[in-house]
């Protein structure tokens, strides 16, 4: 290991640990990390976006772009936020952004969570090839629908909807702790992955120098 | 004292403080990193799919690699990373590497040159492996490198036109491959070469991908994929397999290990449930 | 064509949508009585958390996740629905006199919203004297920056209730948990499916997926917000009338997943 | 006054968010080249905004000095900015800029190194959250509790090794009940946010109009 790795090791370390006490109470060297946290992570994301500002307005603008001299001082806009009485001259730039959001958001959302998912049910029941793909098939279905019911809210869940809508939990509830479950084996090969640097890496590596 | 009261039992159970929990699983998982143990590991159908389709391969077969390493997510592919390596440089295999991330090129590098070392396996850079970079090919891109690689890799990674690299010279297209080894980290990636490889030109493929995407991957094993890799638990299956022990077997047993503190304490609240349920019925 | 091939039935549900949105919105415009909506318990739970945090004489902390600002991807709505809440929590903090601590997402185009949002609330109650600037919290990007703020934040200013609502990643769990340790009181939801395992096992009361939109719009107490539960109703069984269609259609023998790729 | 103030936003979101509509809709060239427009300038707003977060951050750090001007709170203060400014000029005096050598050792070491703790914090949490909730108390609690527990046993190597059953149990967990109950809930969240989305294009989104 050369110096700078050796020093990599050693600052990594450094943060590491001080993020993993907080798991035993708030303590100075946690908070030490966590505000020097807070300035790294801001100079980064204002590091990318000013880059972005460069390349995408600024640059664009100098070679005849004018266009982009609007998004530009729409952007600026947002800063009239600190100002309470030209506050409002930032709805400017929220409305455009909520506006090209939301037809985003409805081109991407009717076909992929809502179209392909009744084809998805549908299809997975007529392609079964055996027996137990076509009970799959259908559970899938009758899962879907109860925990659909379960979120009519204008009816009181009485009755058969009561019924279907207490199926439909059951479903969610599988379904959360499976979540749950791939997550938490996922986060085990993270924190495995972290005490591998620590061990291996600093204790033997930077330490030891047994690398 | 603890006979005359024993609904304290249940509640104490049932209230232990978490710092214990975490205690216990961090001490847990350290010892495995400090004294592997290599604790038994199932080898399951696709990872042995996954070895067969390149052990199988007659000698001197052409295997190419898309490789989109991710660094955040390296902890959970190293495993089937390093052994695929080894598996590929120990036969008599041509493999050519290809990155559609930037940071595949990075890994690979770090893995081949620092761990690997086909070197030591007697292999030749541009006569027994090529590395041709990164591209942002998505899936079009992987559409477009089936049927002419020159199009979306005119050079290596360094620069050399790919007509004079000896290994290259008669290797152009799906026709020249004899397997493609498919690595992803976005779950639905695993059609990709599905869709441009297996149904236009019956390639045969097999797939490295996270624990998380493994379910995805599964419902085309064995007809379109031979077999899949997934997460570090396959990883370590393919060590076992082949006989490189590597960074799974750590991970194998920490996991093994881990997850007993977690598993003692549902125990121990579902415990102190029954306990204080039954102990009120009295 | 005019229409692009492919997006047919987007088109025929977005138009059942519309008219349905045209057709409900007028009449709570018109203030004709709107079906009942079932109750939510985690709303009522809100109040109550309040309550408690002036019992206690402890902050109401706000989030809508690390990366809860998202105005213009596909979780815009996510994100107003968030807003929806804060201005609602806002509302009550003015009203009951509690300290409100918002720990802001890193997207700093959100930032005018939140924060005009916030004094919004707390003008409506007529306390915007109350609203102080330096309770709006930034953290920089990441999830673990945000974590680690959230957690120092609930540590050294101590947390009685702990509402988030939002669009969260992998920094909820940690929030949550942090806040249930230091004996804080949490209700929260989030419509990513994904995450909701975290709320339902961490939070005293739940929104579970959906549930965050109706909340907003029942907390507001406005027709017109209520009256979007009802227009989703409308979505519902028609999702519910295109399964059985589908269904119907491959049981006669049609090729239903190209039908539906239309 | 109040048309600018009020109407003038609303109209220039409803014109945003129908254009971008109109690109996914259409096949006419027109709009694909209003939506590639729409879309970079909503990059160069967010970008050109930036600055705003550091100076929230910096008033709120400010303030809590104020209230609490010890030697140790004066420190948390400094650190922020310290780092900030490492970051910052690291950031933007090599050749290279972000991609230097310079600021990649500061990012990997610190940046990213403490990223990947997030994943490893959570595996606690979601530890002691289970300890907590998974237990035989409902049937819904049950479900919860056989879909997480199976699922991650599935995905710990040793335990299939000697139940090899669990692997396909596991599995059919994950790909059935997971799949549908999760299926009805992203529907309906989907729906959900079509109808938000609707209502803010009308004009009608209380939350965005009273602001």
């Amino acid at each position: 290991m050369n110096f700078w790795e050796i020093l990599g090791a050693w600052v990594g370390a450094f943060f590491v640990i001080s993020v993993l006490t907080m798991l035993w109470k708030d303590n100075p060297y946690f908070r030490f990390g966590q505000q020097a946290i807070i300035g790294a992570t801001i100079a980064h994301y204002v590091l990318f976006n000013m880059k972005n500002v460069l390349n995408m307005a600024l640059i664009p603008i100098s070679k005849g772009n004018v266009i982009l001299v609007v998004p530009l001082i729409l952007g600026l806009l947002m800063y009239t936020r600190l100002s309470p009485d030209h506050a409002w001259f930032s709805k400017y730039p929220t409305s455009v952004l909520v506006g090209v959001g939301i037809g985003v958001m409805i081109a991407g959302t009717l076909r992929g969570q809502i179209i392909d998912q009744v084809k998805a049910t549908v299809v997975d029941i007529f392609t079964a090839g055996t027996t137990f793909d076509l009970m799959n098939g259908i559970i899938i279905a009758v899962g879907t629908v109860t925990a659909i019911t379960f979120w009519l809210f204008t009816r009181e869940h009485k009755g058969a909807l009561g019924a279907s809508a207490k199926i439909g939990r059951i479903f969610l509830m599988v379904s959360l702790g499976t979540n749950w479950a791939g997550e938490e084996v996922w986060y085990l090969t993270q924190i495995i992955g972290r005490l591998i640097f620590l061990i291996n890496v600093w204790i033997k590596g930077a330490i030891l120098g047994m690398a | 004292m603890v006979e005359k009261e024993p609904a304290n039992i249940w509640i104490k159970l049932g209230n232990i403080d978490y710092r214990w929990l975490y205690a216990l699983s961090f001490v847990l998982m350290v010892i495995p990193i400090l004294r592997p143990i290599g604790l038994p590991t199932l080898v399951s159908e696709p990872t042995k799919g996954y070895y067969n389709a390149i052990v199988s391969l007659p000698p001197g077969s052409v295997v190419a690699v898309s490789f989109q390493g991710s660094a955040a997510l390296l902890d959970e592919q190293e495993a089937q990373f390093i052994a695929t390596w080894k598996i590929l440089f120990e036969r008599d295999l041509k493999v050519i590497f290809y990155c559609p991330s930037s940071d595949g090129v990075i890994i690979l590098n770090e893995e081949l040159e620092k761990i690997v070392k086909p070197e030591k396996y007697g292999k030749v850079y541009g006569v027994d492996y090529v590395r041709l970079g990164y591209a942002p090919l998505g899936e079009t891109g992987e559409a477009a490198l089936a049927t002419n690689i020159r199009s979306v890799f005119p050079t290596d990674l360094y620069g050399t036109p790919l007509d004079e690299i000896p290994m290259m010279k008669d290797i152009n297209d799906h026709t020249d491959i004899d397997l493609l080894i498919f690595q992803h980290t976005a779950c639905t990636s695993v059609e990709w070469p599905i869709r441009q490889w297996v149904v236009p030109y019956g390639m045969k493929v097999i797939t490295m991908t996270l624990g998380c995407c493994g379910p995805m991957a599964a419902p085309y094993y064995p007809k379109q994929i031979l077999g899949f890799l997934a997460g570090s638990g396959m990883g370590t299956e393919l060590e076992v397999l082949s006989g490189h022990p590597g960074p799974g077997a750590v991970m194998s047993d920490a996991k093994n290990f881990g997850v007993l503190g977690l598993l003692v304490f549902l125990v121990f609240g579902n415990l102190s449930y029954l306990g204080k349920r039954f102990g009120r019925k009295e | 064509m005019i229409i692009r091939t492919g997006t047919y039935l987007d088109l025929i549900l977005l138009i059942v949508l519309v008219v349905a949105s045209w057709y409900y919105m007028n009449k709570a415009i018109r203030g004709e009585k709107l079906p009942m909506l079932r109750k939510i318990p985690a709303i009522d739970a809100i109040v109550e958390g309040v309550g408690r945090s002036i019992e206690q004489d402890r902050p109401v902390h706000y989030a809508m996740g690390a990366s809860g600002g998202q105005l213009y991807s596909t979780l815009v709505s996510m994100t107003l629905a968030g807003i929806a809440m804060l201005r609602y929590i806002a509302k009550l903090c003015a009203r009951y006199g509690a300290r409100l601590i918002v720990h802001m997402p890193y997207q700093a185009e959100s930032i005018p919203l939140i924060e005009a949002t916030a004094r919004e609330g707390y003008l409506e109650e007529g306390k915007p004297e109350m609203f102080r600037l330096e309770d709006l919290r930034y953290y920089g990007q990441g999830s673990l920056t945000w974590t680690q703020g959230v957690t120092s934040s609930f540590a050294q200013e101590g947390v009685g209730l702990n509402l988030e609502v939002g669009i969260f990643y992998s920094d909820c769990p940690i929030s949550l948990e942090m806040a249930k340790i230091m004996g804080g009181m949490n209700v929260g939801g989030t419509g990513r499916w994904i995450m909701v395992y975290a709320f339902a096992m961490m939070c005293d009361y739940v929104f579970l997926g959906e549930e965050i939109y109706a909340a907003g719009a029942i907390v507001s107490d406005n027709p017109l917000m209520l009256s979007g539960i009802v227009i989703e109703e409308v979505g519902k069984y028609f999702v519910f009338l295109l399964l059985a269609i589908g269904i119907v259609l491959a049981a006669i023998g049609l090729d239903v997943g190209t039908l539906l790729s239309m | 006054m109040s048309f600018a103030r009020r109407e003038l936003p609303t109209i220039l979101l409803t014109a945003c968010g129908v254009l971008m509509l109109l690109a996914f809709f259409t096949p006419f060239d027109a709009f694909q080249t209003v939506k590639g427009t729409l879309t970079t300038w909503t990059i160069v707003i967010s970008a050109t905004s930036t600055w705003l977060g550091f100076i929230y951050m910096g008033y709120a750090q400010y303030r809590m000095l104020q209230r609490n001007p010890t030697l140790a709170q004066k420190i948390y203060f400094i650190t922020p900015f310290a780092f900030f400014l490492l970051f910052f000029f690291v950031g933007v005096s090599f050749p290279g800029d972000l991609s230097s050598p310079q600021y990649n050792w500061l990012f990997q070491n610190i940046y990213r190194q403490v990223g990947a703790t997030i994943y490893a914090i959570m595996f606690f949490t979601l530890a002691s959250a289970a300890y907590r909730t998974f237990t035989v108390a409902s049937i819904e609690a049950i479900a919860l509790l056989t879909g997480g527990v199976i699922y991650m046993l599935r995905q710990i190597p040793l335990f299939p090794y000697f139940a090899p059953w669990l692997v396909p149990l596991g599995e059919w967990i994950l790909l059935v009940p997971n799949v549908g109950g999760g299926r009805g809930a992203v529907i309906c969240a989907a729906l959900a946010a079509l109808v938000v989305g609707l209502r803010t294009l009308w004009g009608r989104e209380i939350t965005l109009v009273e602001v």
